[in-house]
């Protein structure tokens, strides 16, 4: 049908959807990335036709990047770039621009040219709840059991306003757009309130030496977080320049950010951003020298905020403070949640004991 | 034959000023952040025809009569707050004596609706969105209802034909009280969930409440988005900008460049101001906005003593 | 008697706002019983449209869609199980309810048919909303005044209950849930189970 | 009725515009298990999101509610506002210092804040 032949054509020359999946070294080829029009880098997988692997991914997680790849709806594809985990899909060296690739691609999968990658988890649910149960649902009485799969949260106290609500709790990351790449934070929440973290893996390290035009990245980045995108891509664009801060303030960055949020070593965010602007225009950049745990910090935050501080540190300075997890760390944790007092193993789907 | 042509009117705005409103949003992104503008006509239906051939995937277990219904409920909220638009004298679709209280209706219903699909999902970036939402949406509410009565105190009515016929005979709204303007279109980023006032669907929630949605299904969403933006345009176009009132040119045509005109503004707005986080945003909307809403409402009501 | 389209159109309001009522009770999901509830409102509303109530009827639609929100956001922040993931039953006493749902349904029903209902049907295009404000800066000031000063009380004493920080400090410091006896230990959640949150330790 | 009849139509019009794209999107494949895991970065969520949210601002909803009332009062106000003249500007100096009353004590509160 003539319909059909056209939508799949302009399907094919739209922008390519790209969800990036950031590794060792990766961060700084997936933000030259960003800034090219022909690819929409997109903040979650449902929205994304390809899956970007940049840089070398750690064996931890790998089985998270595989549940993130099934997350991509049909049809969709794997591209490693520079990196080892390669899967399925095609993979181009580091030093290689890889957009001819996505871009044919994107255009095969939509012109269905191209076959969509299967799955690569098993298709179990987490946990077997069809048919158990009162209602075959999978849960027990009020509260408890595995309706659909999953258990639900359970009541905890609240460190803010004393009302003691159901806490949701769980590991966030490694491959979570707004965090550093790498972070996985085990985050206990109570509305957009963050009650505890704990870091169940670092960020990725980068490299980076610093200099100007890393400073410029994360200002990009920033201002993308305080809901700035275009404005963010054009001071990539626009290159190291003086007074950048001048122009931030025009635009109520500053002022957008509370002051005293995340105070370290007597610097805020907002102090921090400053820096990163006098170091793009050629100044010192922040210098972060205690090295106290980053959970420590999070605790209390509202999750716009925590996002803000963990994207205003330095790569290396993040890395100082975050603690290194025991391999054995994960195990004991979660006593606080007695309903389902048994870790969850990335690769375990399908077992549904010790539930209460 | 006024209501066929006002029916018309109002499907002919709303699905050609969508199409409009996707590529000015494009342009808007092309000039902000310096990419080149070539792409932006052709760009929305490329990105539309992607998203119609990718799959829809539901979370494990969502609320799967709201979920699907949020965007359609959105569409239809854009259409009725549209319906008191008047096009040309005696063309609306509705000439409802309340017209401005429908129209604040539609708003408080918008935020039920953005909430529904975050809450729908049951998924934790969405449910952020949602719950986040709601907790801006309603003061900014407040901030509406105080501009949209300012606004009807010279028409002596709640009607939004009256308010045009009053701007006829005397001042634009926008002479008149310039500030009111300015706090609509703060409503109109809120309604249409953008830039300063997007706390639904932000990029630090991995995109929010549509952060779960995925082909047809966020098309259907955006395709919303786009539509409460026209209808929010026309109706700022109509009670502070006169409407189809204009010299020279047909009436209609006069509503729909004023409607182009607030529907740039608002996207503009958009790339303008950083987004506070919601909690510094809540304190500057009660301690700061609606203040500043009571002093239009003043203004407006001791200009209307002093020149009756 | 000729059917008209108002009448066609009441009786569809009636029904959905009827059934969408019922729902209310039948749902597990507190969100969805929120918004079920909303429907049957906007139902009402969509009625007082039809009796040339303009300004009672969408009035009732925006009061009622930020009150339900609102609700909502109540409901699901009180409600254990908030989404029905487990079903539950939503009505209790249930041959109490039944014979008192009953017997308020008939008693209603005899009040409306045997009532003599006086019929003073107003015009369409009667100017209600000037005649409203006319009679609140008029006869009806004091009630209209009387009325703002309670919900002045209103905002102030929902702000005193539900405010946990205060000019004087926390609002529930020292406070402990009451005793199930007198001088019992308190109810509610064990204190070591609530205070097992903070087992975590640091490293 | 005329009026009833007319938002019907239109919401009902722009709704049946939308629609079709619900039912699409479903041909390709079927859903799996894995595809319907919320989104957390990689990770996979421990329980349901769906919770007794804690919604930081709850305190606020509560003064908006009787704000939003005392507003309701003010659309009959506005159409008699010329008519009326003065007596309807006192009035609104009543209705204004209710209302600052009430966000000043907020204020002083700390329930613009997340709680």
């Amino acid at each position: 049908m003539a319909v059909t032949a056209l939508v799949h054509r302009l399907a094919a020359s739209a922008p390519v959807p790209v969800f990036a999946a950031v590794g060792e070294d990766g961060l700084r080829a997936v933000d030259r990335l960003a800034v090219d029009p022909r690819v929409d880098l997109v903040a979650s997988p449902l929205h994304a036709a390809l899956l970007l692997v940049v840089g070398t991914i750690r064996d931890d997680d790998r089985p998270e990047l595989e549940r993130l790849h099934d997350q991509l709806p049909h049809p969709r594809a794997t591209v490693s770039w520079g990196g080892n985990a390669v899967f399925e899909g095609e993979a181009v060296d580091g030093t290689v621009d890889p957009l001819p690739l996505l871009s044919d691609m994107h255009r095969a999968l939509m012109t269905r040219a191209r076959p969509s990658e299967p799955d690569l988890l098993p298709n179990a649910p987490p946990n077997d709840w069809r048919g158990k149960g009162d209602f075959g649902q999978g849960g027990e009485g009020m509260m408890g059991g595995v309706p659909y799969g999953r258990p639900m949260p359970m009541t905890d106290d609240d460190m803010r306003d004393g009302l003691a609500l159901d806490a949701y709790s769980a590991p966030f990351g490694p491959f979570l757009p707004q965090f550093p790449a790498g972070l996985t934070l085990d985050l206990t929440l109570q509305g957009d309130v963050i009650q505890q973290a704990k870091v169940l893996r670092p960020p990725y390290p980068q490299h980076e030496s610093g200099g100007a035009a890393v400073a410029l990245r994360h200002v990009a980045r920033m201002l993308r977080l305080l809901g700035l995108p275009a404005r963010a891509e054009r001071v990539l664009h626009d290159g190291p320049r003086e007074r950048l801060a001048q122009t931030l303030s025009r635009w109520g960055a500053f002022a957008a950010i509370p002051p005293g949020l995340g105070m370290i070593d007597g610097t805020d965010v907002r102090g921090r951003l400053r820096a990163w602007c006098a170091e793009a225009g050629g100044g010192a950049g922040p210098v972060v020298e205690d090295d106290g745990p980053l959970t420590d910090l999070l605790p209390g935050l509202e999750w716009h905020e925590a996002v803000l501080v963990l994207n205003s540190l330095p790569d290396a300075a993040l890395r100082r403070l975050v603690p290194v997890p025991k391999p054995d760390d994960d195990q004991g944790e979660h006593k606080h949640e007695h309903h389902h007092d048994h870790h969850h193993h990335d690769h375990d789907h399908g077992h549904g004991e010790a539930h209460g | 034959m006024m209501a066929v042509a006002a029916f018309v009117s109002l499907f002919a705005l709303l699905i050609l000023g969508t199409a409009l409103a996707a590529v000015m949003d494009r342009a808007a992104v092309a000039l902000a952040s310096g990419r080149p503008m070539g792409a932006a006509l052709k760009e929305p239906a490329r990105r539309a025809a992607a998203l119609l051939l990718r799959q829809k995937v539901e979370t494990e277990r969502p609320d799967s009569i709201t979920w699907p219904l949020a965007p359609v409920a959105y569409l239809m909220l854009a259409a009725v707050g549209l319906s008191v638009v008047p096009f040309a004298p005696g063309v609306v679709v509705t000439d409802i004596s309340t017209g401005i209280v429908l129209w604040g209706a539609c708003e408080a219903l918008t935020v039920i609706v953005v909430f529904l699909h975050g809450w729908s999902a049951n998924a934790p970036m969405a449910l952020i969105g949602g719950y986040r939402y709601v907790g801006i949406g309603l003061p900014v509410l407040l901030l509406s209802m105080f501009v949209l009565i300012a606004a009807a105190l010279p028409a002596e009515s709640l009607s939004v034909v009256e308010i045009v016929r009053a701007q006829e005979a005397g001042l634009w709204n926008v002479v008149r009280q310039p500030p009111g303007l300015a706090l609509f279109l703060i409503l109109g980023l809120m309604l249409t969930l953008r830039g300063p006032f997007d706390y639904a669907d932000a990029e630090d929630l991995a995109g929010g409440t549509k952060a779960e949605a995925s082909g047809p299904h966020r098309l259907a969403w955006r395709v919303a988005r786009l539509a409460m933006l026209v209808s929010f345009s026309a109706m700022a176009a109509t009670a502070f900008l006169g409407g189809y009132l204009g010299p020279v040119l047909p009436g209609p045509l006069w509503l729909v460049l004023k409607t182009v005109a607030v529907m740039a503004a608002v996207i503009a707005a958009g790339h303008m101001l950083a987004r506070l986080p919601p909690s510094r945003m809540l304190t500057t909307v009660w301690v700061v906005l609606l203040p500043l809403s009571f002093l239009v409402l003043v203004l407006v009501g001791v200009e209307l003593l002093l020149w009756p | 008697m000729a059917v008209t389209a108002a009448d066609v159109l009441f009786w569809l309001l009636a029904l959905c706002a009827g059934v969408s009522g019922w729902r209310v009770f039948a749902t597990d999901s507190m969100v969805r019983a929120s918004f079920l509830l909303l429907l049957s409102f906007l139902s009402v509303a969509g009625i007082m449209l039809l009796l040339a109530a303009p300004y009672i009827g969408i009035a009732t639609v925006f009061m009622m869609a930020v009150e339900m929100m609102v609700m909502a956001l109540f409901m699901v922040m009180f409600m254990m199980n908030p989404a029905g993931l487990n079903p539950m039953m939503m009505v209790h006493q249930h041959k109490l309810a039944i014979g008192a749902g009953v017997l308020a349904f008939l008693g209603l029903t005899a009040a409306i048919l045997l009532t003599d209902l006086p019929s003073d049907p107003v015009p369409a295009d009667r100017a209600v909303v000037h005649d409203l404000g006319i009679e609140l800066l008029g006869d009806s000031m004091l009630v209209f005044e009387t009325a703002g000063v309670t919900l002045l009380a209103t905002m102030i004493g929902a702000v005193v209950l539900s405010s946990r920080r205060g000019r004087y400090g926390d609002a529930d410091t020292g406070s402990r849930p009451p005793g199930l006896e007198p001088g019992g230990d308190p109810a509610g959640r064990e204190p070591e189970e609530g205070g097992g949150g903070h087992h975590h330790h640091h490293h | 009725m005329t009026d009833l009849l007319a938002i019907l139509i239109a919401a009902l019009g722009a709704g049946a515009l939308v629609a079709p794209l619900l039912l699409m999107g479903r041909s390709a494949s079927a859903l799996t298990e894995p595809q319907k895991t919320p989104f957390l970065g990689g990770s996979a969520p421990r329980t349901h999101a769906w919770q007794r949210y804690h919604a930081r601002y709850y305190s606020m909803t509560l003064l908006f509610i009787a704000f939003e009332m005392e507003m309701m009062f003010m659309y009959p106000w506005a159409v008699v506002f010329v008519e009326e003249g003065m007596k309807a500007m006192v009035e609104m100096g009543m209705f204004l210092a209710i209302l600052s009353i009430g966000i000043l004590y907020g204020w002083r509160e700390g329930i613009f804040k997340w709680q």
